[in-house]
């Protein structure tokens, strides 16, 4: 029997295989049995509603796609009523991303999140003014945050970091001091598309957050770079669409990995990765995930 | 509830500058409502990488079609499937219209597609539709024959249905009325209709991602709160929408 | 009729089009016509001459390239001897691109080059150990080595920045204090990609540079950013494989740019972009690059 | 002199466990030199982003052909190029290489196209070649009738072609030699040959970016010195080539 779970700081998966926060709601679950992940991360949710930004919100970009959503949700209230009691339905782990535009502000809704199975704490959204990448970028802020969500939880706190850092190495190193359990590498990359009849750029924060294969060796490459230069457990995201891009983060150090935008593309791309990592196992004779990583011929 | 499916082509035929794609599928008879759209994408392919918003032309037991207008890429690919190939369907999504048994239609160029899907839930009432150029017109003798009267307008000759409405405003009065077309047609259509729009209705454009409410990149302000096109819309009151 | 020069800071190019560094060599002027091109840059050439990495050195992903080339080049002499004679037979601007392992490495080679339109100095490549992208992370050695190099030639001097640099607004005013004439944005995204038969990084120093589509809106929102915030001009270079890509990057900000992995897919496509941006401005009644960038609505 | 051209597709055949694509070309003829390659790629796509190195297996005064091993995506699209499609060509490429009158060629699997169209420019020779399958072994007939003695093995009946070269050393003796194969079979052999080495050449494979000498990404070690395959190569005395 092939074995895919992975447990690391209290956080238990039946498989790596989890949803990546902003990219499904709960009519997802209409078209993904979401009994078969290894987990889900709700949508960034912050104290208060917030609108988002004006539209449009997301394009196209080679190999990728582009948006400025600017966290549109209803906020931690409604969450806990409307989404959290359907969501625990399914035998899945649930992981609630989370935004603020203070130290302050993820203090308090941490407080206000039970009954899930992590935090993960976003600093490192493209897409806002206030908080967001300029959090992500400054070691002490990210630890700072890091700490009082911790203070202020007994749940697994996961940070998810942005690309943007001069150094992520050194970021997910303050998270680890800070009390994290594990960190998701990375959020969208930050870039512009213009378009060329207006003449300005499309969205009306200038700044969008590429995701899609397109940033897939960029943040495979800071996946490795944390998982080299820290102990800290990492959690692969961005570009990823099938089953081996999956085992290339494997190797690369991750322990899971999220699908964001590849749901966009193909709704099925969760259910399909996961078969298909089952087949490749099947066929190389491996047993579990470390079969995955470690390279037999050594 | 809405499915994700890779459904053969069994069609694809011009009609005036659209391409019409029928699509083979036995299930989406019993499910598609008025209202409901699909959002289609072709297999193997991440380029585009987003699958396109599409509203349903027609439904019954065997298939369903389509009617796709270039605009860009995405439409472009799509409109060049070849009988026998496949597309990618996600859907139905959107929520549902319970439709009058009698109002009106007011069409712009493509916006006739889910209007006439539309008008097959209808027993009868008026299509005021107007395009670019007459032989664009496509679908008004079957419209006529579900028992529609219509009035249509081209701008080569004459002028665009915002004119035409302007001239007939009084038909509007008591009746449910229901627009589809460009934001700018909507938006003129808007000014001149005042009162009416508390029973007008509009189907609502906005780019998806995801067509299933999740990434919430559809929104549109309504009544001083953002909905998103792909859930709670694609049709909307139009006296509630907030255009940028 | 139209006209496509444009010029600044000493620097005059009859259009906006360069051939970047790295790309191309002299049996390129057979497939393209360098009188045509506004300007080309040549190969990243140090001191003495460089082996470079092992192979392999390139791979695809998607909607890009990433390559480990290590700067392998013949050297200054072979430079002086073997190639700008051959490259001064052609009626475009010709500059060097130029690479050291220290600051006192950039002004002996410096000295050494004349005869050229400019010299675009290398502070951004990401394979290779020492130098690199560490310069161009740095304000202050970013600076300094401007300082050098402008000290040791009369020549314009172009500074090529790295995308990795966590401020490059601030890496681009290093720059200009320095004395550079422009500011080429970006260099390569460092990438990582996994063999997943050998389980080990397909390259051999495990990192590579990423060009190609897939970069085109991170680099952009550079070329904008530094736009924005610095009086210095940019000459962008990232993704550009056809003349809207090249609209995006003026009205972007960019006075010119540059083509890299595009010709390995289309080699004629400098070619091409020319004429797409004459009948481009012709159906719109543009006289020249001005009337590109300024939106006629407003 | 090398260029770019997009040029149709005239035949698609399966040959073996390969592809053979006939381009029509009516240059290439009096440019293409023993040695030389291709650089292809499928028109108005970026995927894959790169072209592929291609060898000539014939060049005539209307046509050129090449034979395809599907490896990964970019082969198994080319393969794939219907007849009246067309491919990017550059080239011809590479360093023309003087053949001998009369020689030794040492083919392994695909290895066998470049050494077939090499055959043409040589009078008489040997021709020892392996395959994994018997059937595997394409164009041997041909080769005979350009009057050279045939010596085949399979993996499946007897062994690999560096098998057949040790029973059959004494062959090399006094000969120019070409060895075109999988680099595990060219460094194996490398270790049996000995002293003949000398006179031996090898038809060395590195990924390419660019074909023309520009990116450096082809790089091969020769007698201390980094050599590109595309512009110095694929050519080299295999005794001088250092194998990572
Ligand atoms: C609910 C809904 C139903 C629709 N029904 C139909 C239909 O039945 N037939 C039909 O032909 N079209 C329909 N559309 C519009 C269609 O989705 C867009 O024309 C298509 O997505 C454009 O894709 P593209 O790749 O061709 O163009 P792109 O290259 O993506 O863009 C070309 C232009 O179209 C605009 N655009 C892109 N996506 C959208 C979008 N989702 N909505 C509005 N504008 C967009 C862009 O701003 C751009 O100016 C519908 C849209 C929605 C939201
Ligand atoms: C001068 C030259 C002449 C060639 N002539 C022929 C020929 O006539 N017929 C033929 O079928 N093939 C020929 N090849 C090999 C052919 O270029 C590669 O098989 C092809 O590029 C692989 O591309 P892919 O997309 O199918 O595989 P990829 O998915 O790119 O890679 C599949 C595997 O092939 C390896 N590979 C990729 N590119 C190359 C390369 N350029 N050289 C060696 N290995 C590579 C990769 O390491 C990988 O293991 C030649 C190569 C060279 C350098
Ligand atoms: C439309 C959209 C909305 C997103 N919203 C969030 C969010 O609210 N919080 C967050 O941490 N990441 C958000 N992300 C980032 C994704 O979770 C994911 O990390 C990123 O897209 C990279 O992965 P991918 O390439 O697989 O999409 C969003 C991404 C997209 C495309
Ligand atoms: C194979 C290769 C080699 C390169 N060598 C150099 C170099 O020597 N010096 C340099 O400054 N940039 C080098 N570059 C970077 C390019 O000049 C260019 O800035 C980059 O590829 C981004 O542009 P693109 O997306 O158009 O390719 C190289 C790029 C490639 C793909
Ligand atoms: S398209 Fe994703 S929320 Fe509507
Ligand atoms: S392939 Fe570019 S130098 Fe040989």
């Amino acid at each position: 029997m092939i074995d895919l779970t992975v447990s690391f700081n209290h956080i238990k998966l039946k498989n790596p295989i989890i949803l990546a926060s902003g990219v499904w709601d709960l009519p997802y679950t209409e078209i993904v049995d979401f009994n078969k992940l290894g987990g889900v991360v709700y949508k960034g949710i912050s104290l208060k509603p917030r609108e988002g930004n004006p539209t449009p919100r997301i394009t196209e970009t080679p190999c990728g796609v582009i948006n400025s959503i600017g966290l549109a949700n209803k906020g931690v209230e409604n969450f806990n009523k409307e989404v959290l009691p359907l969501l625990k339905k399914f035998d899945t782990a649930i992981f609630v991303n989370i935004f603020g535009e203070s130290i302050e502000d993820f203090s308090r809704i941490s407080e206000k999140i039970s009954d899930v199975s992590g935090i993960e704490v976003n600093i490192s959204c493209p897409n806002v003014k206030k908080g967001g990448v300029s959090f992500g970028r400054d070691p002490k802020t990210a630890y700072a945050i890091t700490k009082a969500v911790c203070k202020n939880t007994s749940l697994p706190v996961i940070v998810k970091l942005t690309p943007a850092a001069s150094n992520i190495v050194e970021i997910a190193q303050a998270c680890l001091d800070g009390g994290a359990s594990a960190v998701t590498a990375c959020n969208t990359y930050q870039g512009l598309v213009i378009d060329i009849e207006s003449k300005k750029p499309l969205f009306d924060k200038v700044v969008g957050g590429v995701s899609g294969p397109a940033i897939k060796p960029q943040a495979l490459y800071k996946v490795y770079q944390i998982s080299e230069g820290v102990e800290i457990p990492v959690i692969g995201s961005g570009g990823i669409t099938n089953y081996k891009d999956v085992l290339e983060y494997l190797i690369a150090g991750a322990k899971s990995i999220q699908l964001g935008s590849v749901i966009f593309n193909n709704p099925l791309a969760p259910m399909e990765i996961i078969d298909n990592i089952i087949k490749y196992m099947n066929e190389k004779g491996y047993r579990n995930l470390k079969d995955i990583r470690e390279c037999i011929d050594e | 509830m809405a499915s994700f499916q890779i459904l053969p082509v069994i069609e694809n035929r011009v009609v005036g500058p659209y391409t019409l794609l029928r699509v083979e599928d036995k299930k989406m008879h019993s499910i598609a409502k008025c209202g409901h759209f699909v959002m289609v994408g072709l297999p193997d392919s991440m380029d585009p990488f987003l699958l396109r918003p599409i509203s349903f032309l027609s439904v019954d037991e065997k298939s369903f079609t389509i009617l796709i207008k270039v605009k860009g890429k995405g439409t472009e690919k799509l409109s060049k499937v070849k009988e026998g190939e496949s597309l990618k369907i996600l859907g139905p999504l959107g929520k549902a219209l319970e439709p009058p048994e009698n109002g009106i239609l007011i069409a712009g160029g493509i916006g006739i597609a889910p209007l006439y899907y539309q008008s097959e839930w209808m027993k009868s009432g008026v299509l005021f539709y107007g395009a670019k150029r007459e032989k664009d017109l496509v679908f008004k003798e079957e419209i006529k024959d579900r028992g529609f009267i219509v009035n249509t307008i081209s701008e080569e000759k004459r002028g665009t249905v915002v004119d035409l409405i302007s001239e007939n405003l009084n038909f509007l009065k008591g009746k449910k009325t229901f627009v589809c077309g460009p934001e700018s047609m909507i938006k003129e259509l808007k000014g001149i209709i005042g009162d009416y729009a508390k029973d007008t209705f509009v189907y609502i454009e906005r780019r998806m991602g995801c067509g299933l409410g999740g990434c919430k990149s559809c929104a549109v302000k309504v009544y001083f709160e953002y909905k998103l096109v792909c859930q709670d819309g694609p049709i909307f009151p139009l006296h509630e929408v907030k255009f940028d």
